[in-house]
């Protein structure tokens, strides 16, 4: 491998996908069928590539980066241009086998899942679309491309969600996250204004090493801070961060697969991506602020998971939780640990989504086949004992629980593990124990939720259980996604030690940049944080260990022994069920403020705009009618076509001044000598 | 290649063919309906030969703006030339034409636009003889606006428009037409008064020497007025920075914001817009509009650099009010004109505020942002067209689910919606960022409140989107039929050039960059002066 | 002095041959019962005086014992004079209203003459008296024009209110004439101006001057001295209506401006060549603004309420005369010859507006805006042409009137009179809207009633085309105009 | 102290102004007309105190010989025979006398405090008779508008010959 | 204010005779009380010429305009009365305010 083969490959992957959507979109109605072959098969040929250069790139040329650069615009001005540009480190190599493997699977999963959809050939040329605007916000080198891949990014989740658009659901569902999510964007948009206004460029390389240099936005630190929190804007909107989060769980309108692969694994990654990619600009005040909200997202969003019922919903608030964790973990400094989990993340929980969406698929097929439109496929109170049913499903379903419980031998105990000791660190250095308190405990009740969805789904029995009579196992193209998504979620991929991910290639591979921030407002340094870390590593693993068996505990205790009732807990607490059950009222909450106030203004504003400013102009009939002696003629005239209030008022005036021309010659003249002598007096 | 056809300019023919198809059209008897439509056509086909010509042979490296060398494909010759008497001095006025960097993406427009405009125009029924007629009489108006540098010349052209106008919207517009012509008659022809007071008032303040014997004569020569050596002394706008010269700043900004259209002066605009047959409506939009900003570009601030200076931040207030104010007016209207028209608003800020930015990505982006919304908002008036031609309606709440019924239509205005909504791909987001990451070195807060307008934007372009093509398709609309070829021959066009540009705008940025440089140290450089904000 | 009568007989040969053609015609019209014939003399006679006049173009001096001036403002009033009555005769021809009065057809046509020498003398007189006597002739003769369908009880009418209105103004006029003498002893303009300028009473004089401006404002309709006008203009027939509104305006303007420049104007300043200097002791500026803003003010504003096209152009005049003023106003040569630019491109669109709206009403028996709805459609020739001369009346490039009301702003801001600037180019705004309103009936709307479609001769069109021709050509390129108005701006004993 | 000439003067004038009064404020026209009689030679005698020989004559000649008579020719031609009452209404009478009222006496204050332009008499001079130097200056300096005047002349007489005449009975063709 | 006659007691006399005049030119109805009135404004603008040439040292210009203004009034009194009695044929009336069928 050379590194121009690198960046022929790397280019190769970015465009595939959208070749894929060309040709989809254009003669998808001719391939029918064919097309789920099609787009998968080119997405398969993306993944080769990927992993060609993730190997070598791990392998043979561990500390290079490779990049191509060309200038888009040039304003030729001032060496003022927009460069576009594609870079490969070992992030984006790592990054590209995460997006092109989820992507292939779920396109993989989709060819059974989908079948007989209406637009099934739009689906996958959608697909991919949103593997092209993925992969390009994984290859950019600087901001500009960033941005246009994140909005396209965001384009595709909207035209995936919006899949099945007769449904008002999913039709608002895809409106919400575009636009949630550019609210987000609007927020990046205005840190890359600050950053273009002081750098003139937008390569990443190049402002780092600027701002190493000590060239800071408006020569302030507090606009650095604010420059990093916008940028860190558009994390918030695509990783559905607090309080930005509340289009995820809408986005479940989309099909199984695309929460899967979007709203799981990917897309919603991208903002910890981002994050982690520009993370040399961020200062340590930008830094507890990103800390903050992503603990506030994990733990928020974990509660709202104990509350629901629909699988999908629990799926979701998961994500959200579990985006929160890797946001935090960038923001207490815990780089690589954040960036881990985000890989690990993406395996058991696009796993998850797939397997639920078996379960789904297989409801549906049941309930379908009963006749049964009332019951929904989604509710896990519905559902129970599929265990026997649907082995391969359950057992790679409890593969990915463990993970995200974070139960050794896990990925996600390797990564979970490392996040906690972040926080158990950063509270050492900062004081900030908070966070570490909200980490175990949303740890805590991730174990909680994730086991009550898996008892409730796949244990027990079903009390209805005729209901499921006929279930069966999903397909194979549905099962083998599972199965490789399980083999991923286990420890032996990232480390050699199932306790301590740093032993693997993962930590030597990605590592925490320097920052380039000015010394007075950096974070703590890496090797002070590396000290915490392993200071505090063996407390993580204890709390952790002993905190997610708790909550695998009361989950078992009560949904699967019955123990506890939940009932009863539920009807001691009515209204912080109700509360934690409606998520906490956000929707509600925005719908009473932020969108009431826009409608509101824009109504009143477009009747400000109607009356006022076009009635200044205009004068409303009425007012003129009343004035204006009601004639029929001025009716017509009025009515004909005098359009503004000026004329109106002109139109009046005229009016009251034509009544002197009485037709009698004596008044006329009576008025010549008046006006003659006004004149002398005015002159005299 | 030799720019002259016939030893005639290549701008005058530009500019005159639509006369010529006009006159043409006026010579057939009225039944041949068929005729006056390919006559029509063809005259707009020339002019876009025409303007294929221009852009090839066009050199990207002069940047024009206030040197008359550098202005390309210049005609000029002596139109009236008054030297009688020594106690009035003498008067020369220009048949000047010529263009540059900031008027050669508007030529293209106006050409490109003038084309659908015909083509959109064919199902036009009533007195087809007149309406054609006038159209082309409105093309030759849009055309000589962007191509005179005589001042004279500028506003002869500014107003021939007015009165096509008129009876294109009080002929064949809606119910309420005359409402709306006359409304945007007066309304334009109160702007266009003020412009005539300043444009007298420079011609009393610029002289130039002649060139064979060396008098001063008064001239309309924009460029000449562009250079405060050419003021006489103790004339009304002689010196930098004198009250006289902000009014006159004003009076023409006035004149120029009436037809952006600028908060307050907009309320023409929807009315017009609903009232207007689809192809005035995207003449309206298409290139109507841009003339408001060209004129402030090409006369208002190069004349008045130190007024441009000085009114520069509310220059900016006003394109923050306009995005913002536009789109949640938009957001209100159930009628799908009227949303466009108010969207159109909202997309006019962006290019004031770039403007008001008055630095190299502000100025590109204001003028990049002329040439796309000329293109989006044509295609997006164009998709309304063809839905009304179907269901005479344009209620947006009579809409729903259309995607599945006319899948081809669809995805025509998706990709318009986008681009309007400044999707990166489609070119009206690049002309957006230019301008917002131009604005931002200039006005901080300004541009932060207005990047609001991109969320509003999203908001109700989404919302449109909803209610006329997901959910169910209302029972009525079950017949309805898709796209047809004509109508695709005019959209596609449009829908490439918005993807092209959004993808690799290089073909028109290198058109105006030296211009658009040129412009930006001219403003600035004449003054000397510490923007606002910095 | 009699060698001194002798002499000024060759400046007065243009006069001599109107006051000869006026006699011929009279027997003339004893004699030949086709009043044709009449027509036929009447327009050779003029276009003699034409021919004569032409010698005359660079001639400046005064004759008759300074009673009558012979200069270039005198001359260029007169061609424009020469030029409208020459276009009112062959437009009169074509009127159904004037061919049917049958037996007063030939003297409808001489008291044209008698009117055109009344205007000349007005034009060229320095003299108190003599301008009273040219007032005098111009009016009786319009009073009878203006009564000369005496069937017609609007004709009756018209002609009752103007002779009352005109008798008593030129009696006000008088009065301030008697005043002024009383001051200065004298009737000679310039011997006046030189009293004045050495000092007299000013209250006095300040009465005279309002007394004289009640005439003056009375001829050329300016506000609040017009309301003759509508009535008058309304009920006359259209010829007349054209005649006055054009051809006596112009005489009134012309002797008003020669009397502000030789009465009013400092003798003992330094010459200076474009702004005059005003003898201090006269407002005679500010009455002037006054009556301009006025007068094109409510001109226009109650034009808008007019739905007998007349009467809507008979307001539409006094706004005219108001933008006139404006030139007036300025006292400067600029002025001057912005105000004679105007008038000849108001010559044309006007009496080419008249000329439409007499065509129509000849066929329709109605000059009501409401049956002009349809018409544009229906008689595209009338529509487009009647819309050109409305554009121009409007003041819309390319066409002549852009040109008049172009200079006329144009020497405003440069006298940096920027507020009456912008009055009048606001008052041109409204002044659009009920010129659109013409446009809207004949375009936009359907015709209620069945109407017959409009069919011109070939004489009705060359007539109309006679006058869009110069409205569109002289919008496109004015210079000779321009230059012969700024040449013509001299006035004897000015600078 | 007052001589004769003052008498005379304060005789023609109040002949002048209560004439005139009736003139203006009789019901009665045909009282008004011969008022106006009064008046005319009223003014006469006053140009015969300003040493106005011919102008006198012509006042007489043209005012009470022709103008008058004019005047009670129309009385009497548009006055119905038969309809006794020859009475004339008025209007707006309140605002027209305050504007009477206004001119008169701003006429007269303005009047009082203005300098005239005078030049001092010689007795021949006022004991000439005018005929001489009118006739003269109607041949040389004046000769212009005497000339008009009669184009004047003509014109309104054929003018009012035209308007007044009546009509013959409409050809039938 | 001496009482012995002087220039300024002519022109009251004519002053007031002008208002006069006026009065009666605003007030009477009928046409014919309207021209006496305008009558009357003529002779007072006689009586200021014929007045003032006698002050100016016998300036014959004075009585030639008065001469001309009478002269003239005599025209005009002709012309006019010929248009009131065309107006007495086709209203049946000389009252002026009841001739006014054409207003706003």
């Amino acid at each position: 491998m050379t590194e121009t083969l690198f960046l022929q490959f790397a280019t190769a992957i970015l465009f595939i996908p959208l070749i894929s959507f060309l040709v989809l979109i254009f003669f998808g109605k001719k391939l029918s069928d064919k097309s789920a072959i099609v787009g998968s098969g080119l997405i398969g040929s993306t993944l080769l590539l990927s992993l060609i250069i993730f190997f070598s790139k791990i392998n043979y040329f561990h500390n290079q980066t490779f990049e191509y650069t060309f200038t888009w615009v040039d304003f030729g001005y001032y060496d003022s241009k927009i460069n576009l540009g594609i870079m490969i480190d070992n992030m984006t190599a790592i990054m590209l086998v995460v997006v092109t493997l989820v992507s292939f699977l779920v396109h993989l999963f989709s060819i059974s899942y989908m079948k007989g959809d209406i637009r099934y050939s739009r689906y996958f040329a959608f697909l991919g679309i949103f593997s092209f605007s993925m992969l390009g916000i994984v290859l950019a080198d600087n901001f500009f491309m960033i941005y246009v891949f994140w909005e396209l990014v965001g384009l595709s989740s909207y035209l995936l969600i919006g899949h099945w658009y007769e449904k008002t659901s999913a039709a608002n569902a895809s409106k919400k996250a575009f636009i949630v999510n550019r609210v987000g964007d609007v927020g990046m948009f205005t840190g890359i204004m600050i950053l273009w206004s002081t750098f003139g460029t937008l390569d990443f390389e190049k402002i780092f090493s600027l701002m190493s240099l000590g060239v800071i936005p408006f020569e302030s630190t507090v606009w650095l801070t604010a420059a990093g929190l916008l940028i860190f804007c558009g994390a918030v909107g695509k990783s559905a961060q607090f309080p930005l989060h509340v289009w995820l769980p809408d986005a479940m309108e989309g099909p199984t697969p695309v929460s899967a692969l979007i709203h799981a694994a990917t897309m919603v990654a991208a903002g910890v991506y981002l994050i982690a990619r520009v993370f040399p600009i961020f200062t340590a005040d930008a830094l507890i602020v990103i800390a903050y909200i992503g603990a506030i997202t994990a733990f928020v969003s974990a509660t709202i998971a104990i509350a629901q019922y629909d699988i999908k919903k629990v799926l979701a608030y998961s994500t959200v939780s579990q985006l929160g964790y890797m946001v935090m973990s960038l923001g207490v400094g815990g780089f690589t640990s954040g960036f881990f989990h985000l890989v690990t993340h993406a395996a058991f929980k696009a796993g998850l989504f797939l397997g639920s969406g078996s379960v789904i698929f297989a409801m549906h097929h049941v309930l379908h086949h009963h006749n049964d439109h009332h019951t929904d496929p989604q509710d896990i109170r519905n559902m129970g004992g599929l265990k026997n049913k649907m082995p391969i499903t359950f057992w790679t379903f409890l593969i990915f629980t463990l993970a995200i419980s974070g139960v050794p031998l896990t990925s996600g105990f390797l990564s979970k593990d490392d996040i906690l000791a972040g926080t158990l660190a950063f509270s050492d250095l900062t004081g900030h124990t908070i966070i570490p308190i909200i980490a175990f405990t949303v740890a805590g009740m991730t174990a909680f939720y994730m086991f009550r969805v898996l008892i409730l789904t796949f244990m027990g029995s079903h009390a209805d259980s005729h209901r499921i009579d006929g279930i069966h196992e999903s397909p194979w193209q549905m099962t083998t996604p599972l199965i490789i998504f399980a083999a991923l979620s286990l420890f032996f991929f990232y480390s050699p030690n199932p306790t301590n991910a740093s032993e693997g290639w993962f930590y030597s591979a990605v590592v925490r940049p320097e920052t380039a921030v000015p010394e007075n407002v950096s974070a703590s340094s890496i090797e002070s944080f590396e000290e915490a870390v392993h200071h505090n590593h063996g407390k993580a693993i204890t709390l952790s260990l002993l905190i997610a068996g708790l909550g695998i505990l009361i989950s078992f205790a009560t949904y699967y022994w019955k123990k506890i009732s939940a009932d009863k807990i539920l009807n001691m607490f009515p209204k912080t069920f109700k509360f934690l059950n409606m998520k906490w009222y956000f929707d509600e909450l925005y719908d009473k403020t932020v969108v009431w106030f826009t409608m509101t203004t824009a109504k009143v504003l477009a009747w400000f705009d109607f009356k006022i400013i076009d009635g200044l102009v205009n004068g409303t009939a009425s007012v003129t009618k009343s004035t204006a002696f009601g004639s029929g003629k001025f009716d017509n005239v009025v009515v004909d076509g005098i359009v503004n209030l000026t004329a109106y008022t002109f139109g009046f005036f005229g009016l009251i001044i034509r009544t002197i021309q009485t037709g009698k010659v004596q008044t006329y003249l009576a008025f010549a000598i008046v006006g003659a002598l006004m004149i002398f007096f005015f002159f005299n | 290649m030799n720019n002259n056809f016939l030893n005639i300019g290549i701008l005058t023919w530009m500019t005159f063919i639509p006369v010529v198809g006009m006159i043409a059209v006026l010579l057939v008897p009225k039944e041949q309906k068929t005729t006056i439509r390919w006559i029509s056509l063809g005259a707009t086909i020339v002019q876009l030969i025409f303007s294929v010509i221009i852009y090839t042979n066009f050199d990207r490296s002069l940047a024009g703006v206030n040197n008359a060398a550098t202005m390309q494909f210049v005609e000029r010759y002596s139109w009236i030339d008054i030297k009688s008497v020594e106690w009035f001095g003498r008067i020369h006025i220009e048949y000047f034409l010529g263009i540059d960097g900031i008027s050669v993406p508007m030529v293209l427009l106006t050409a490109l636009i003038s084309f659908v405009a015909v083509l959109s125009s064919w199902s036009i029924e009533k007195s087809i003889k007149g309406y054609f007629a006038l159209l082309l009489l409105l093309d030759t108006g849009m055309m000589g606006v962007f191509v005179s540098l005589d001042f004279f010349l500028f506003y002869v052209f500014w107003e021939i428009m007015l009165l096509p106008m008129y009876f294109l919207i009080g002929i064949w517009g809606g119910p309420r037409r005359e409402y709306a012509a006359i409304k945007f008659f007066i309304y334009t022809l109160f702007g266009s008064v003020l412009m005539l007071l300043v444009l007298i008032a420079l011609y009393f303040s610029v002289s130039i020497p002649d060139a064979s014997t060396g008098e001063l004569v008064h001239t309309f020569d924009m460029i000449a007025m562009m250079n405060p050596a050419n003021y006489e002394a103790n004339s009304l706008l002689f010196g930098l920075n004198t009250s006289w010269r902000y009014i006159a700043y004003v009076g023409l900004f006035i004149g120029f914001a009436i037809k952006v259209p600028i908060f307050p002066f907009h309320t023409w605009l929807p009315d017009a817009h609903v009232e207007a047959p689809t192809a005035i409506s995207v003449i309206l939009a298409g290139v109507l509009l841009k003339m408001g900003t060209y004129g402030l570009m090409r006369v208002a601030m190069p004349i008045f650099p130190d007024a441009a200076i000085y009114y520069l931040y509310p220059l900016a207030f006003l394109g923050f009010i306009n995005i913002v104010y536009g789109a949640l007016c938009a957001m209100a209207q159930t009628d799908f004109k009227k949303l466009i028209a108010y969207s159109s608003v909202s997309h006019m800020g962006i290019v004031l505020l770039g403007m008001a930015a008055l630095n190299t990505q502000g100025m590109i982006g204001a003028m990049f942002q002329m040439f796309n919304h000329g293109t989006i908002t044509a295609m997006l008036f164009l998709i309304v067209g063809v839905i009304y031609d179907r269901t005479h309606t344009r209620g947006l709440n009579d809409f729903g689910g259309l995607m599945n019924q006319m899948p081809k239509y669809s995805a025509i205005m998706v990709i318009a919606f986008f681009a309007a909504l400044g999707l990166p791909g489609l070119s009206g987001f690049v002309s957006e960022v230019f301008s917002f990451l131009g604005a931002f070195q200039t006005f901080r807060w300004i541009t932060i409140a207005s990047t609001l307008g991109i969320v509003l934007t999203a908001g109700y372009m989404l919302w449109t989107l909803q209610r006329v093509f997901l959910g169910e398709l209302p029972e009525k609309w079950k017949s309805l039929t898709d796209i047809n070829n004509r109508e695709l021959i005019m959209l596609v066009p449009l829908a490439i050039i918005v993807i092209l540009l959004g993808v690799y705008p290089t073909p028109i940025l290198d058109l105006m960059n030296a211009s658009a440089n040129e412009l930006v140290d001219f403003i600035k450089g004449e003054n000397n002066l510490t923007i606002l904000g910095q | 002095m009699l060698e001194q009568v002798y002499n000024s007989l060759q400046f007065i040969k243009p006069e001599l041959i109107l006051v000869g053609t006026l006699l011929v015609s009279i027997i003339v019209d004893l004699i030949f019962k086709n009043k044709k014939v009449v027509v036929a003399f009447v327009i050779l006679g003029l276009v003699l005086s034409f021919y004569y006049l032409t010698f005359l173009n660079s001639i400046n001096q005064l004759i008759f014992f300074n009673m009558y001036a012979i200069d270039p403002f005198a001359y260029f009033f007169k061609i424009f004079l020469l030029v409208a009555t020459i276009g009112i005769v062959l437009f009169s021809v074509l009127s159904k209203e004037i061919s049917d009065l049958k037996s007063r057809e030939g003297e409808f046509y001489y008291f044209l003459v008698a009117l055109t020498i009344g205007m000349f003398l007005m034009t060229s007189s320095t003299n108190l008296i003599m301008m009273y006597l040219a007032i005098e002739l111009t009016s009786l003769t319009s009073y009878m024009l203006a009564g000369f369908m005496k069937e017609e009880k609007s004709s009756s009418e018209a002609s009752l209110k103007y002779v009352l209105y005109g008798a008593f103004s030129s009696g006000m006029m008088l009065y301030g004439i008697s005043i002024i003498y009383g001051l200065t002893g004298s009737f000679d303009l310039l011997a006046i101006n030189m009293a004045i300028a050495d000092g007299v009473s000013s209250l006095a004089l300040l009465i005279s001057t309002v007394l004289m401006f009640v005439g003056f404002g009375y001829k050329i309709s300016a506000v609040p001295f017009h309301f003759w006008t509508p009535d008058v203009y309304e009920g006359s027939p259209i010829s007349v209506t054209t005649i006055l509104s054009v051809a006596s305006k112009a005489a009134g303007f012309s002797m008003l401006m020669r009397t502000a420049k030789i009465m009013f104007i400092d003798p003992y300043a330094a010459p200076t060549v474009n702004d005059w200097q005003i003898i201090d002791s006269v407002p005679i500026v500010e009455i002037l603004t006054i009556l301009s803003v006025l007068t094109m003010t409510l001109g226009n504003l109650v034009a808008i309420w007019q739905s007998n096209l007349k009467r809507l152009l008979a307001y539409s005049s006094i706004a005219h005369a108001g933008y006139l003023l404006l030139g007036v106003l300025t006292m400067n040569n600029e002025g001057y010859s912005a105000t004679l630019i105007y008038f000849v491109t108001y010559l044309f669109m006007n009496v080419g507006a008249f000329l439409i709206v007499m065509l129509v009403s000849n066929k329709l028996n109605s000059s009501d805006i409401d049956s002009y709805k349809g018409l544009g459609m229906k008689s595209p020739f009338i529509g487009v042409m009647f819309a050109l001369f409305l554009i121009s009346l409007t003041g819309l490039p390319p066409t002549a009137g852009f040109v008049g009301k172009l200079y006329i702003f144009a020497a405003l801001v440069n006298k940096k009179l920027i507020l009456l600037a912008v009055i009048g180019v606001l008052n041109s705004v409204v002044s659009l809207y009920y010129y659109v309103r013409i446009f809207r009936n004949m375009f936009l709307r359907e015709s209620d009633i069945e109407t017959p479609e409009i069919k011109l001769s070939l004489a009705e069109k060359l007539l109309i085309l006679v006058f869009a021709i110069p409205t569109i050509g002289l919008g496109l390129y004015f210079a000779p105009l321009v230059e012969f108005a700024h040449a013509s701006v001299e006035i004897f004993s000015g600078n | 102290m007052l001589n004769l000439y003052d008498y005379i003067f304060y005789f023609f004038a109040i002949v002048i102004l209560g004439s005139s009064f009736v003139v203006v404020f009789s019901r009665n026209i045909v009282h008004s007309a011969f008022a106006l009689l009064f008046t005319f030679f009223g003014v006469a005698g006053f140009y015969v105190l300003l040493s106005a020989d011919f102008l006198a004559i012509t006042q007489l000649l043209v005012y009470v010989g022709g103008i008058l008579v004019l005047l009670l020719f129309g009385v009497m031609l548009t006055n119905n025979i038969v309809n006794v009452e020859i009475k004339s209404g008025t209007m707006q009478t309140l605002p027209a006398s305050l504007i009477a009222a206004l001119i008169a006496g701003l006429l007269c204050g303005i009047f009082y405090v203005s300098n005239w332009y005078l030049v001092p008499t010689t007795p021949e001079l006022l004991n000439n008779t005018t005929a001489v130097a009118i006739g003269y200056a109607f041949i040389t300096t004046w000769i212009l508008p005497f000339e008009v005047a009669s184009v004047v002349l003509l014109v309104a007489m054929i003018g009012a010959v035209i308007i007044a005449r009546r009509e013959k009975a409409p050809e039938v063709e | 204010m001496t009482f012995t006659v002087s220039l300024n007691h002519f022109i009251f006399v004519s002053a007031i005779l002008f208002s006069l005049g006026i009065y009666a030119v605003l007030t009477r109805r009928n046409a014919i009380m309207v021209l006496m009135g305008i009558e009357l404004i003529l002779n007072s603008a006689n009586i200021n010429f014929v007045a003032f040439s006698r002050y100016a040292g016998m300036d014959v210009n004075g009585h030639l305009a008065a001469i001309f203004v009478i002269f003239l009034a005599a025209c005009e009194a002709a012309v006019a009365l010929a248009i009131v009695l065309n107006i007495y044929k086709q209203f049946n009336t000389v009252n002026v305010d009841e001739v006014s069928t054409m207003k706003d």
